[in-house]
């Protein structure tokens, strides 16, 4: 449309003196009737009246007005009012614009000349604007007949009920076990006293068993799309491990449990297990397992359940203990003694005092169960498999493949099974009757194990009867030595040396030992060679101690039995007669840079040669594979630094049916690595046989241990780790007896039962064999649905304010300072008293003091007032009168007792003899053993003390820890307390900022029950508004992109939020294009786009420009 | 590291321990405490109440000086802290008060721009220099020792700048860190009565008896505020007389405590000059 | 009017924050200085640069934008947008001559009425010190 | 007490005006909010030897009871420990207006504990004199007004320092080098002061 067709009428609103008391009207129509293209300029009293709204009809009929502008008050108040005027009168709704001279002109400013001109600016801005606004046609669309509501406190409860009883499909998505919210914990509710769970529960089986709602707790909404009427929801149900149709809520298993935690329905006052239904009228009324992730577990190269055997020794289930190790390792006593437990650098008690003994607790657990020889298991497999190694891998792989089934054939090359576990490890360490017990077990299990069976070609066994074929031969080389007279009488490998003595061969041991390097073999042959009789022992190494790979304790054992550490040092030259050793020299060394590990890189210190008289020299300086051992097999690959390559996932080497793990595999590793391997190497060959993927869903775990968040309990005391009780140095030191004793049954209870239950679900099982419908199912995993919404109704609720930020009411430092929710739970009678409230130890209070504003009217706290606190005080001041007799104090401010009924229950509480002291507690200290309260009496005008046996902290409502990530999830808005925003405090006050998208209850501001019931109601009622209309309209303010502009730089693909724009076209010339419907108009794009060739309907660049120059004009 | 140093008028006579205690603590620990040179009376609590531009001028001369010579500036006296602390606080708060130093500095050749970081002696041991390294310094463990840690009001209040204005832990920590436990004490921060000591004795020792009182107990005081030391320590034989129990517990500044347990000399920790002598648990510890 | 320089201040104000939020200023009662005028955009991400260069063009001595805060905005992530883009802007300004000051990007939420106002008063005292905006030095070809 | 039941207060419009208000508090319309809650007469250690408490004193300013305000002893009392701000709900600065009191008391001549005014008089002038506190001196000029028996209190204190090495009697350690620097800082702030 040209410019010269367009005819303007503004109409400027006195607003009754709202406006016309600041702004000079008449001087402002006056200016705007001689702007360009202005045909008529009016003011009048109240434009948004009838005759206001006639007016400007009839000078669109009768003038031919084609463009209106409207200077009034916010476009949010009545720019639809308007826009429905200029339909009526049979104009596109879109020529039509506000200047906003109320609240953002009149209102806000004194100067009535200042305020004119302000006014005749806005003005201005919107006739330049609106002749550049084009017509547009809204769009309608239908709407999802279904409703979400979050939340299953009271407030989503009766909103549901609402919705669906008006017909129409409700998901309720709750994140608890279970709904009920706030409300369930509370004992009596003001100002009539009924039992809060007596009018809570029924509607909470409504809820349960509406036909009209699908109840979806333990969940979560993840992520919402769309817009009002076509919401596309994301919800994340958590696995609750627990089958909820099959479960009869029977009990049992929580009475097994091992784990407890405390309960947060009982605010912490109660422990509750790990599985566990948080109160006895919970809908659904099945259990829940609390099942998180602990860093022991995560950590361990195994994954063993360790926090569940830890339980199972708390609780004196020793055996059951063993079980579970067995489930997935077969040498529990074997890394009981000699694992790195690398678990135990992650344990989560270091951050209270010291890690868990983990290992050592383990090694009870073996030592201490009862002696079950296991049962042969039938092999049902056809398949064979043969094993080449009985070291901790092999063996590993054998006892998981025979417990599935198959028939497995271990061949060893030496005469004694068990690999580096027997020839490695010192018997002082690892007795042999320890491990020959555990390497039975496997043989009675069904493993065949051959000795003296030296394997020259895997590839062969593939041809002789074997379909798959694991390598685990170990690492039993030495590293290469390289010094001058290491041919020499007298110098050994330390592998070999070990090996040797452990072989019961003996070694020639002189009198004087020089051990070089800084590992465990180093420390182990040193030892050996002192209790096979040298006169002095000494370790070289060329770092620093704690540079040392070797066990701590091992170190600090040895250095106890008399071993002399020389650290910085490394040998140059070994000299002898006759061949023989006599003398060690060695170099002092510097640590420079560090290299991978984070150690200081060692450079030798010029000129700083010395030399020792030495007799024998054990080198231990490094482990690598004997591949001679497998020599003859093909079709797999050596790596550069001797090892066999395989896929470090599945262990398969490039030739088919052989796989391979353990120190072959990679540098000299760990016990409890080689295991792991050997695990890993029995769930690749099974698959390999089942002909399944090898791959297919075992991703790595990616989470380390240092994600997890672990809260440590309030008040965990500190109690050091349990020592390792050892044979006295004297008694072990020329002898292979074991040194480490193992704990005392009292100890290891008492060690278990500092465990944290990271996890809380310790995995251990136990459950499991109690349950008769048999619904748990440890293995459950997170799902997600996805739900076509039409309307959202967020009832989230509050949280409580924390006293302990507020110090000086020592809440947590002294006994029988509690909150108010915590009185809650001690009044209930299904709380930790059972209803009678009682001090911590046991005693009935005669005094108690009630503080109001806790964290409320509280400029270091929360600012706002939290409006229902002086009453749920009033009524818990009742209750201690009624169930106690004590006297009772309430310490106030104000009082604010304005809902139906409630200052006659202020009255009838004043009767009952409660003292209303005005003066706020200000302080709650301890003097003796007195709990005292101090404050000011205001209306005396002198401070008190007040001596109580108990203080309750009238703690606010404060919005919902993470509303921010809710809101986010949601794209509402908060306001600066955190509670959801409402769209208009008083119009609108269940309505967020987005359409659709509906607020009921304390999630929006604190507010008791009766008023929270009303607003989700009402809240219920917009849904249902909503949903019963069928369709709704979308203002078509979408982005619009010009394609002869569109370079298809994708610049506005990359911003867009919500993936409304992708590359069109089929022929050569791409462009970009926008989905209306996902548009919601925002114009991130068109601000970014290079090409000028995106605008948004409504908002064009031309329009602003417009406005902009308008407003400015002089 | 050099820390610029304003040692306070108080440490000059009677806190002189303090002083000497506090720079051997510190070189000990392998820092320096640099004497701000010419520096001068920060006001104490007496200039506020008499006048308000002197108030925040004294102090403002100490922070111009200390400005020129560098970044921060390190005080072991609370009330210095304060004064000086709140110059800052309050040139960033009050529009027109930069104007106004400028004209009353200006008189003096002076100029503050308002960038010296002020610091508490406790913050630099606690936080630079840190629990850590102090348990490292420990020649002479003070196992067994009950320590009441007592640190007044005003290196903590109302700014709460480095530790919790109502219950701290800094020097908990410290205490802990030479090998003596912390005797519970929910007074750790109230007041002492500081002037009203000398203007209103009475008042002065009833509030001073009550922080004593709740020490029973503690084989030692120990404070980080010349006042505070003070007070505690010179009126125990008449707040003994008043409330009939002996009470004659010693009241040490931290440095004195923590030098003790770096083995120190007692000709830099000047134990004797308190007015409490060094007695039970804690003299035992001293001559071991 | 007193002689005394009254700057010229353009406010671009997201709809569902900032707007709601100078709303909310003026439903409170609560006086700022009558020198900016306010302009609706969606989001503060639609605010392009050439609607501010337009502003300092044509006369303003000063522009405001304002939005949601961060993580609050209605579009999910606009504000980013704007948050990134301002700062780059004020660069380009500032080599044009034009103090970085005259430009500000402020979040307001939507109760946050009185902290608009704060706003407007702070931004009007800062560029009325700054003085006029000399624009001899662009070109004037709007 | 000086008010207890003897007086009628007369509330005049220009009591109500806030003048005073804006004198002594730092933040006047923030001292107009207290809501009388007695969080800082419950946090003062010495509001129960105060004639009026520091709410009471609020309440007394923001009624604009000017004389009631600068004759009572309470402010006189205050010790300066923060514990009354560092818990104001309302976060009024109550310790700064306690300072802002006394000096307006003097101003006015209306000092109620004149041991305490005289105390921090003598301080300032010590501080003028040597550019550091002499503790000794300062107590000297403090105590030439004094009560006897107090003195001798205190002399007795004064000798047990000395004899520890506590204290001297000289003063040549005090004087810093710039004392003209002091000295102009204290005509500046003077002039300051008798200008305002």
């Amino acid at each position: 449309m040209s410019q010269s067709e367009t005819k303007v009428g503004v109409y400027v609103c006195q607003c009754g003196i709202n406006i016309a008391a600041t702004v000079d009207v008449e001087a402002v129509k006056d200016l705007a009737a001689t702007l360009p293209n202005v045909a008529v300029a009016r003011q009048y009293q109240f434009m948004c009246s009838e005759p206001g709204q006639e007016m400007i009809k009839k000078d669109i009929r009768e003038l031919g007005i084609n463009r209106v502008v409207v200077a009034s008050c916010s476009p949010r108040m009545h720019e639809p009012t308007f826009q429905a005027v200029l339909k009526d009168a049979g104009l596109n709704p879109y020529f039509f614009d506000m200047a906003n001279i109320r609240e953002h002109c009149s209102w806000v400013s004194t100067d009535r000349a200042q305020s004119t001109e302000k006014a005749q600016r806005l003005v201005r801005g919107a006739v330049a604007r609106v002749i550049w606004q084009e017509p547009l046609e809204a769009r309608e669309v239908p709407v999802t007949p279904s409703a979400l509501v979050v939340g299953g406190g009271i407030a989503g409860i009766q909103a549901a009920l609402n919705i669906a009883d008006a017909g129409y499909h409700v998901y309720m998505v709750e994140r608890d076990a279970s709904i009920g919210g706030r409300m369930a914990q509370l004992d009596k509710t003001f100002p009539t006293l009924d039992c809060s769970a007596c009018i809570l529960t029924p509607k909470m089986v409504l809820v349960g068993r509406h036909p009209n709602i699908t109840l979806l707790s333990y969940s979560e909404v993840a992520d919402v799309s769309g817009y009002v009427g076509n919401f596309k929801v994301k919800v994340k149900k958590k696995p609750r491990y627990v089958e909820k149709e099959k479960c009869t809520g029977c009990n049992e298993c929580a009475k097994v449990c091992p784990v407890e935690v405390p309960s947060e329905f009982d605010m912490a006052l109660s422990k509750r297990k790990a599985i566990y239904r948080p109160f006895a009228q919970a809908i659904p009324s099945a259990f829940t397992i609390d099942k998180k992730k602990s860093p022991c577990k995560i950590t361990c190269p195994a994954h063993i359940h360790v926090q569940g055997y830890i339980a199972l020794i708390a609780e004196g289930k020793f055996t059951e203990s063993l079980e579970l190790i067995k489930e997935q390792i077969p040498f529990a006593s074997v890394c009981g003694r000699v694992c790195t437990h690398p678990c135990e650098d992650e344990c989560k008690r270091r951050e209270v005092d010291e890690p868990i003994a983990i290992a050592a607790l383990k090694r009870f657990a073996a030592d201490n169960a009862e002696d079950k020889p296991p049962a042969p298991v039938a092999i049902t497999r056809k398949e064979k498999v043969a094993v080449i190694g009985s070291g901790p891998a092999g063996l590993t792989a054998a006892y998981d493949l025979v417990r599935m089934g198959y028939g497995v054939t271990v061949f060893e090359a030496m005469p004694m099974a068990g690999g580096m576990l027997a020839v490695g490890i010192p018997e002082y360490r690892l007795p042999k009757g320890i491990l020959n017990k555990e390497i039975d077990n496997i043989k009675k299990l069904g493993a065949e194990i051959k000795l003296n069976s030296r394997v020259d070609d895997a590839g062969s066994l593939l041809k002789s009867g074997y379909q798959a074929v694991f390598m685990a031969v170990g690492a039993h080389k030495g590293g290469n030595i390289d010094v001058p007279g290491k041919d020499l009488k007298g110098v050994y490998d330390a592998i070999d040396f070990l090996r040797e003595t452990n072989l019961g061969r003996r070694v020639a041991v002189g009198k004087k030992v020089a051990v070089i390097g800084g590992g465990n073999s180093a420390v182990d042959a040193a030892r050996v060679a002192q209790r096979e009789g040298a006169e002095s022992v000494q370790i070289f190494y060329r770092r620093q101690r704690k540079d040392m790979p070797a066990i701590a304790i091992e170190v600090a054992d040895a250095e106890a039995e008399g071993i002399k550490l020389n650290f910085l040092t490394t040998p140059t030259k070994i000299s002898g007669k006759q061949g023989k050793v006599t003398e060690l020299e060695c170099i002092h060394m510097e640590l420079k840079e560090l290299d991978r590990s984070g150690r200081g890189t060692p450079y030798p210190v010029k000129g700083s040669e010395f030399t020792t008289e030495i007799d024998t020299v054990i080198f231990a300086v490094g482990q690598n594979p004997d591949l001679s051992l497998i020599s003859g097999a093909k079709g797999y690959t050596v790596t550069r630094q001797g090892t066999v390559a395989v896929d470090q996932m599945t262990l398969e080497t490039g030739a088919k049916g052989i796989f391979a793990g353990g120190d072959m595999i990679g540098s000299a590793g760990t016990v409890i690595e080689a295991i792991a391997a050997g695990k890993r190497a029995a769930v690749s060959i099974d698959r390999f046989l089942q002909g399944h993927d090898l791959k297919e869903g075992r991703e790595e775990e990616t989470l380390k241990a240092s994600d997890i968040k672990v809260t440590i309990p309030e008040g965990t005391e500190k109690r050091p780790r349990m020592g390792m009780p050892e044979l006295a140095v004297e008694e072990r030191r020329s002898n292979f007896r074991e040194v480490a004793l193992g704990f005392t049954r009292e100890m290891a209870i008492a060690e278990a039962k500092r465990c944290l239950n990271c996890a809380v679900c310790s995995e251990c099982r136990l459950c499991e064999t109690v349950c008769l419908p048999k619904c748990i199912n440890h293995n459950m995993k997170e799902e997600v649905l996805e739900l076509d919404i039409g309307a959202i109704l967020l009832a989230t609720g509050h949280d409580f304010f924390h006293a302990p930020a507020l110090p000086q009411y020592n809440y947590g430092r002294f006994p029988n300072i509690i909150e108010s929710m915590e009185f809650e739970r001690l009044c209930s009678a299904s709380g930790p008293t059972g209803g009678k409230v009682t001090m911590v130890d046991g005693r009935v209070p005669e005094s108690v003091a009630i503080i109001h504003c806790v964290g409320s009217r509280d400029s270091h706290a929360n600012s706002y007032c939290s409006r229902v606190c002086c009453m749920h005080a009033m009524k818990q001041a009742h209750l201690v009168k009624e169930k106690t007799g004590a006297q009772v104090y309430e310490l106030y401010i104000d009082i604010r007792a304005s809902g139906k009924g409630y200052e006659e229950f202020y009255e009838r509480v004043q009767r009952e003899g409660v003292l209303f002291i005005r003066g706020r507690g200000a302080e709650v200290v301890l003097q003796g053993n007195q709990l005292v309260v101090k404050a000011e009496e205001t209306g005396l005008g002198r401070p008190i003390t007040l001596p109580v046996d108990m203080v309750i902290l009238s703690t606010g409502m404060i919005a919902r820890k993470d509303s921010a990530t809710v809101a986010n999830v949601f794209h509402i808005t908060r306001d600066q307390h955190g509670f959801f925003m409402e769209s208009h405090p008083k119009l609108r006050p269940f309505h967020s900022n987005t359409d659709g998208i509906f607020l009921g209850g304390t999630c929006q501001a604190p507010r008791d029950i009766p008023d929270t019931v009303a607003h989700a109601s009402a809240a219920a009622a917009e849904v249902l508004s909503l949903l019963a209309r069928g369709k709704v309209t979308i203002e078509p303010l979408t982005a619009q992109i010009n394609p002869d502009r569109c370079s298809a730089c994708r610049v506005c693909i990359s911003l867009c939020p919500y993936q409304a724009i992708s590359l069109d076209g089929k022929d050569e010339k791409k462009v970009a294009e926008v989905n209306e419907v996902l548009c919601k108009g925002c114009g991130v794009c068109v601000a970014a786009c290079p090409a000028g060739a995106i605008t948004t309907k409504h908002f064009t660049d031309q329009q602003i420009l417009a406005q902009i120059e308008g407003v400015l004009a002089r | 590291m050099n820390y610029s140093y304003m040692p306070g008028c108080t440490l000059l006579s009677t806190a002189k321990g303090y002083d000497k205690s506090g720079r051997a603590v510190i070189s000990a620990l392998g820092s320096e405490l640099v004497e701000l040179e010419d520096w001068s009376c920060c006001g104490a609590n007496a200039i506020e109440s008499v006048s308000y531009l002197l108030s925040v001028s004294l102090p403002a001369r100490n922070l111009a000086l200390a400005e020129a010579v560098g970044s921060e500036l390190v005080t072991s006296c609370s009330s210095c802290f304060l004064n000086l602390f709140k110059v800052n606080h309050r040139l960033q708060r009050e529009p027109d008060l930069q104007g106004k130093i400028d004209e009353i500095l200006g008189a003096a050749g002076l100029h503050y721009s308002g960038k010296t970081r002020v610091r508490h002696l406790l913050d630099v041991i606690a936080n630079d220099i840190g629990v850590e390294a102090v348990a490292k310094r420990v020649e002479k463990k003070l196992s067994g020792l009950k320590v009441v840690p007592y640190y007044g009001c005003q290196t903590v209040r109302p700014y709460g700048e480095y530790d919790g204005p109502y219950l701290p832990t800094s020097m908990d920590r410290l205490i802990e860190a030479v090998g003596a436990d912390t005797f519970p004490y929910l007074w750790k921060t109230r007041c002492c009565g500081g002037v009203l000591m000398t203007t209103e004795t009475e008042i002065g020792v009833k509030l001073v008896a009550e922080l004593l009182t709740a020490a029973q107990g503690a084989d030692c005081i120990v404070t980080v505020c010349p006042m505070c030391q003070m007070n505690l320590d010179a009126y125990q034989g008449k707040i003994s007389a008043k409330l009939g129990i002996k009470i004659h517990i010693p009241v040490l500044f931290l440095t004195q405590l923590l030098g003790l347990a770096f083995g120190l000399p007692s000709d830099v920790l000047l134990l004797d000059q308190n007015v409490v002598p060094v007695n039970g648990k804690l003299r035992q510890l001293q001559i071991a | 009017m007193s002689s005394k320089f009254e700057p010229r201040i353009v406010g671009f104000l997201c709809n569902w924050c900032s707007y709601s939020g100078a709303d909310l200023a003026g439903t409170s009662r609560v006086k700022y200085p009558p020198n900016i005028d306010i302009i609706r955009v969606m989001c503060s991400g639609r605010v392009d640069p050439q609607f501010v260069i337009k502003a300092f063009e044509k006369g303003a001595d000063g522009v405001l934008v304002c939005g949601c805060h961060p993580g609050d905005c209605h579009y999910a992530e606009g504000n980013y947008k704007a948050g990134r883009r301002i700062p780059l802007l004020k660069k380009m300004l500032s080599q044009l001559g034009i103090e970085e000051e005259r430009l500000r990007l402020e979040w307001v939420s939507a109760s946050e009425g009185e902290r608009f106002a704060a706003v407007v008063r702070d931004m009007t005292e800062q560029v009325r010190k700054l003085g006029p905006l000399n624009r001899n030095g662009g070109g004037e070809n709007g | 007490m000086a008010s207890k039941g003897e007086k009628v207060f007369n509330l005049t419009r220009e009591m109500l005006d806030h003048s005073f208000a804006d004198l002594v508090a730092p933040d006047r319309e923030k001292l107009l909010t207290c809501i009388q809650c007695g969080t800082c007469t419950a946090s003062c250690q010495t509001a129960y030897a105060m004639d009026y408490t520091p709410r009471q004193l609020w309440r007394l300013i923001q009624l604009g009871l000017k004389d009631e305000v600068l004759n009572s002893n309470s402010f006189w009392l205050c010790t300066a420990c923060y514990a009354c701000t560092l818990r104001c709900l309302r976060g009024i600065a109550c310790t700064e207006t306690m300072s802002a009191l006394k000096r307006m008391s003097v101003a006015a001549g209306t000092e109620k504990l004149s041991s305490s005014a005289r105390f921090y008089e003598a301080f300032k002038e010590s501080v003028r004199r040597h550019g550091r506190m002499h503790e000794v001196e300062m107590m000297t000029i403090f105590f030439g007004k004094t009560k006897r028996i107090k003195v001798m209190d205190f002399s007795r204190l004064g000798f047990t320092l000395w004899r520890k090495g506590k204290v001297t009697f000289d003063a040549s350690h005090v004087n810093i080098k710039r004392l003209d620097q002091i000295k102009a800082i204290y005509r500046k702030v003077e002039e300051l002061e008798a200008r305002a």
